[in-house]
């Protein structure tokens, strides 16, 4: 239908935009909030561990990205999916382990995947994802699209072997890979004092001859310009880039984790520069979002979490005849050609 | 029987950090060395309070570097310490499986006896939380089959209180694998409890029906599958085999050869697990005492699914090993 | 028998680099990655000349980094391309064990069917060389307990030649296990010699008093024992397994069911390795048809020794087949 | 015997330590250059990797330790194993696979050990030796011992997670522990730039907060001179000291590979630095070397080696009944106390 209306101009459009990462952002801290309460009820099991901070990292970064690139995540990836735009009520059917989830029951919290959105998981194995993502780099690399691939990880996965491996290959290949460090300063109970000998992380990556720099990661704004500015230059023949982005995890690590290693202090602290309230606060001192604006947001959201709540609880369960399916594909033999 | 043993009451998980505050006060080399095991107090809670009693130098928090703590752990060990590597679950230790094969559990034998590994690896394993693919694998029969190591399977309050203490002063390197469905299991232990043997099985129920073999994980889950046979007037005997390797073959081939019928219970994966092994031994060494052919309850081969019930069918049950335990029974030729 | 085959002379080696060559010849997408595939020509000579006929950007050479480059075999794979990793020898593939089991094997099943992973890795494995402790494991049958991927064993110059193709057509990942004392394998291979299946096992000898079961780079040595046995009239039937990894059970337990009689041959250190779990799948499914245990033959359990004598005495020999065959088939009852 | 003669002057001294680091140099040369022809001549079997060429990184080196500094190497080791002070006798043993061999047969060329010069042997996994090192520093550093633990290892090593690992825990810990890369320019047939994306590695080791620096591998009195510095730093406190050696090896990879990847004029231009002719060419030019201590030098080695070998293949084999001897200690079962 092409009704003749007004050209928006381009201040509504940025106002929109503004707005946009505010919805992206309200959709992971309300969808998480959910689950904690829904972990405590006991609809969802095995680990848990929430983004509740980070969400302008996911958000920022996911802007910038086309449908065709690709995502590669952690085990702290739900606000990761929600930003990348895998379907609310997929992720949640999955964290009731149903059917209709987007792992299909198997994956659970830790391990969402979208082959639609090319969310190539959740991966709880700390590290792990990076040669992964160097892989589907190659891919690209070798099939000459013009396709990124963005890998997440925390700060204490770059402590790991296969950081080291990963980021020598990526820039000694060349390869359009973006690699996004969520330094929130803490793995699991270990500081980032504990985890390296030399805590600038922007400085070790660049060490292997890659673009790489350091990025207020509470900042969704900030956020969103680093990684325009690297998945472009990427883009365009420009090679692997790194950015470190310094956030803070609100919650504990997990629900299991009693968080008894950082100061009170420091926490009371860090949520003083919430991403989202900064950013309601900042369009809201720019008159690009009034208060009403925020409520129906909310409530659109609250509303989305429902819908996705009650599909995944009314959601049938995998039948158990189909326990060993997908551990191979289908197939008799491989035909002998 | 002599005076009566005064108990207290205690958790495997506090009968596990018990046993390393006290190697820990008893022997100066010793010292806990992973990710997690100080200011956080252990991923599941083992080593709570260790850091403030023994300080930073001896409950070590290492970065997320798998493979170069547990080679320091060789390292150390070699320098004359006895370290107690812990890596969080089984999964991770993969990482690091190129250090435990290939130098912790070759170099004595590589360099002619001249360097021995006094190392213990503690770790998780097994399945049951929900927890899915990359956090449930049940490896420690897998591990078993590497020469060099010891591999111990502590599934009462007693052995997790004792096996430590034998373990480090073992020579060699020893892995310990806690099954995770475990460490909230609570009962009486003896007041005194201390080192337990880590060369034996024990029989846990005595049976003259049939032999039902297991470990870790699913002793629980079997003595309670022998109760609901007893019901039925099926009497059977259950063997922990607790080390799985070396292998105790004498206590599973004298059961059954006195039961002539076997069923092996193991959560590992079927193919290849270690009940394939047990399974061999008795065939090889009792063929002509088995009444019928050994059966064997294992997870099915499928990368563990988050589900509950998606899992629950792919783990051992009561049920299935009940049901083993009645074909076996039932076949009598 | 229609016409005559023509029939050329090669090698086990040049067998596999054919079979590379031409997947890479029929497929655009397929590309070799791994340590010295490219300039050096492979460190046993596999991809000599590859890289000078297609190019450094589809022959590899990749830096000392064993977990990046499977894992980024891996993610290839999941971008569309098939490729072939190489891990110079199953030593090393310890270090890249985490990214084939937590990741290789289980993503199919954890991202419920979306992602399966098209990849093939080969690897050399087997002593025999001298080559001592780190370079001589026989880890094939162990890696075989892994459910998601599929192993292959070639043995034979056909299967050199065949199953790297079927294995590329494969979904799911293939791991081949070249036995490094094939390589020089000398013979005649049909000149249209190609793809062939990498499901089924294969008789490669037919016998009737009992069961030879083998594969890899045991089987030279077990069809031997086949010829001096039939020289004191005992006629071995020989299976070789092929894949190990889904286990065609129905043509060992076929034999077997024939025979009454089986004796394992398998390079892998005996507790735990792939003859245990075929000694179990015989006990099950064919307990009724055994007149005598079935046998195993295995490697002692002992990191691999350098001097030859040493060496040669733990891995099975022929003397070792013979004699279990003979127990075996002396065992009537 | 006390007998009275003039005390040597500090020139003779340094003199006599010249000439013996070109004896320790022209002993690893003389030692290989055998090995080689009785592999040739299947009296040696398995991988044999020599180190002709670079003999000059574990004389330098070992010149600077104590005996109870501890030793990890690699399966190019034979040259540290002999500049470390193992018997020679004992390493020929070995390669020929005999009971009073280092290793009493089990380890051959690439697992050379012996405890009573705390040399941890011969390990043939690149880079594993790494943690080792690691750890046996930290049991020093644990137990207040002043030792220092030198790891040697190639540059291509340094792309492997372990070496990543390790030399951030090295430098987190404090830890006293030399590295000692050797920079030869090639991991079998892959050369420098196709290995690491930046090809300093000094500058890459600098870059975990630990002193590192380059040196002329083929001169012993530099290498001497920088192992000194890094030990007695090391030995005081200093932490972790990487010296990225810069050597060459004149021969190929082992005796396997048909060395086609180098080319011919690059390995001809290096052999003009040989570390060997070198030395005695500088000792001769400044009077501290004559053609008879030269040829003296030589005869005896010729003669060391000899009687090496005729002892060696006189010596009895390792029973095959204790195959599986050394597998577990000797014991029945651990005492219960
Ligand atoms: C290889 C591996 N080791 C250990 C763990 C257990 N573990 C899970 S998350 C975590 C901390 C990771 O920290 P970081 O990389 O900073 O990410 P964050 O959780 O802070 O987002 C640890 C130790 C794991 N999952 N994988
Ligand atoms: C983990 C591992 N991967 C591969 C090999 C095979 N390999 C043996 S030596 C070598 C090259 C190592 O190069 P570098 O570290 O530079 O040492 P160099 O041989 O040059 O002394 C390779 C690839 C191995 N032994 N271990
Ligand atoms: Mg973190
Ligand atoms: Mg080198």
């Amino acid at each position: 239908m092409t009704t003749r209306r007004r050209a928006p101009s381009a201040a509504d459009v940025a106002a929109e935009h503004q707005r946009d990462l505010l919805r992206t952002m309200l959709r992971i801290r309300r969808f998480e909030e959910t689950c904690a309460e829904l972990y405590s009820a006991t609809r969802i099991r095995g680990f848990l561990h929430l983004y509740v901070g980070e969400e302008a990292v996911a958000t920022g970064v996911m802007s910038t990205l086309e449908p065709d690139d690709a995502v590669v995540s952690t085990y702290r990836e739900h606000g990761h999916a929600l930003a990348r735009g895998v379907p609310m009520e997929e992720l949640m059917a999955e964290m009731f382990g149903r059917q209709t989830g987007c792992s299909r029951g198997r994956g659970g919290s830790m391990h969402l995947f979208h082959a639609a959105t090319r969310f190539v998981g959740g991966n709880a194995i700390v590290g792990g994802g990076l040669p992964l993502a160097v892989g589907l780099a190659l891919a690209d690399h070798l099939a000459g699209r013009p396709r990124v691939t963005v890998c997440f990880f925390g700060e204490g996965a770059a402590a790991e072997g296969e950081f080291h491996e990963s980021l020598n290959l990526a820039a000694l290949w060349h390869l359009p890979v973006l690699f996004v460090c969520e330094n929130n300063r803490y793995a699991m109970g270990t500081s980032l004092a504990h985890e390296h000998a030399r805590t600038d992380l922007a400085l070790r990556a660049s060490s292997y001859g890659m673009a790489a720099w350091a990025v207020d990661g509470m900042d969704v704004r900030a956020v969103e310009d680093s990684a325009r500015q690297a998945v472009e230059a990427i883009r365009h023949g420009g090679g692997p880039h790194f950015l470190e982005m310094r956030t803070y995890r609100f919650r504990a690590h997990s629900m299991y984790d009693p968080d008894r290693y950082r100061p009170k202090a420091e926490v009371a602290e860090e949520k003083t520069h919430d991403p989202v309230t900064s950013l309601a606060d900042r369009l809201r001192a720019e008159d690009r979002l009034s208060d009403r604006q925020l409520a129906a947001m909310e409530k659109e959201v609250a509303a989305e979490i429902a819908t996705a709540v009650a599909r995944a609880e009314a959601a049938p369960l995998e039948p158990v005849e189909e326990l060993t399916r997908f551990v191979y594909s289908d197939r008799t033999t491989v035909e002998v050609t | 029987m002599g005076t009566p043993v005064t108990t207290v009451k205690t958790t495997y998980r506090d009968a596990l950090r018990d046993a390393i505050r006290e190697a820990m006060q008893r022997d100066d080399r010793v010292f806990l060395m992973g990710e997690d095991v100080g200011a956080y107090g252990g991923c599941f809670g083992v080593s709570l309070g260790l850091l403030e009693e023994f300080g930073p130098e001896r409950v070590r928090d290492t970065p997320l570097s798998e493979s170069a703590f547990v080679g320091a752990g060789i390292g150390a060990a070699l320098g004359g310490l006895r370290p107690i590597v812990e890596v969080m679950t089984v999964n991770f230790s993969l990482l690091a499986l190129d250090q435990i094969m290939n130098t912790a559990a070759s170099l004595q034998h590589m360099s002619g006896g001249q360097y021995a590994v006094p190392l213990v690896i503690r770790m998780t394993t097994g399945a049951g939380r929900q927890l899915a693919a990359q956090h449930s694998h049940s490896l420690e029969g897998w591990y078993a089959h590497i020469p060099g190591l010891r591999i111990v399977t502590p599934a009462t309050l007693e052995d997790a209180r004792g096996m430590l203490w034998t373990a480090l002063q073992d020579p060699d390197p020893v892995l310990v694998f806690e099954h995770g469905s475990l460490y909230n299991l609570a009962g009486e232990l003896a007041e005194d409890a201390g080192a337990v043997d880590i060369d034996r099985a024990a029989v846990r129920r005595a049976g003259a029906d049939l032999t039902l073999i297991t470990y870790g994980g699913t002793l629980g889950r079997t003595l309670e599958a022998a109760d609901e046979l007893a019901a039925s007037g099926i009497d059977a005997e259950v063997v922990d085999l607790r080390t799985l390797r070396p292998l105790d073959d004498a206590t599973f081939l004298g059961s059954v050869t006195r039961t002539h019928r076997a069923v092996v219970v193991d959560e590992g994966w079927r193919s290849g697990s270690l009940s394939a092994e047990v399974t061999a031994r008795i065939t090889e060494q009792a063929f002509y005492d088995l009444d019928a052919p050994v059966e064997r309850v294992c997870t099915d081969e499928v990368p563990i699914p988050y589900a509950q019930h998606l899992e629950e069918e792919a783990l051992p049950q009561v049920r299935d090993i009940v049901a083993a335990a009645r074909r076996t029974v039932g076949e009598r030729r």
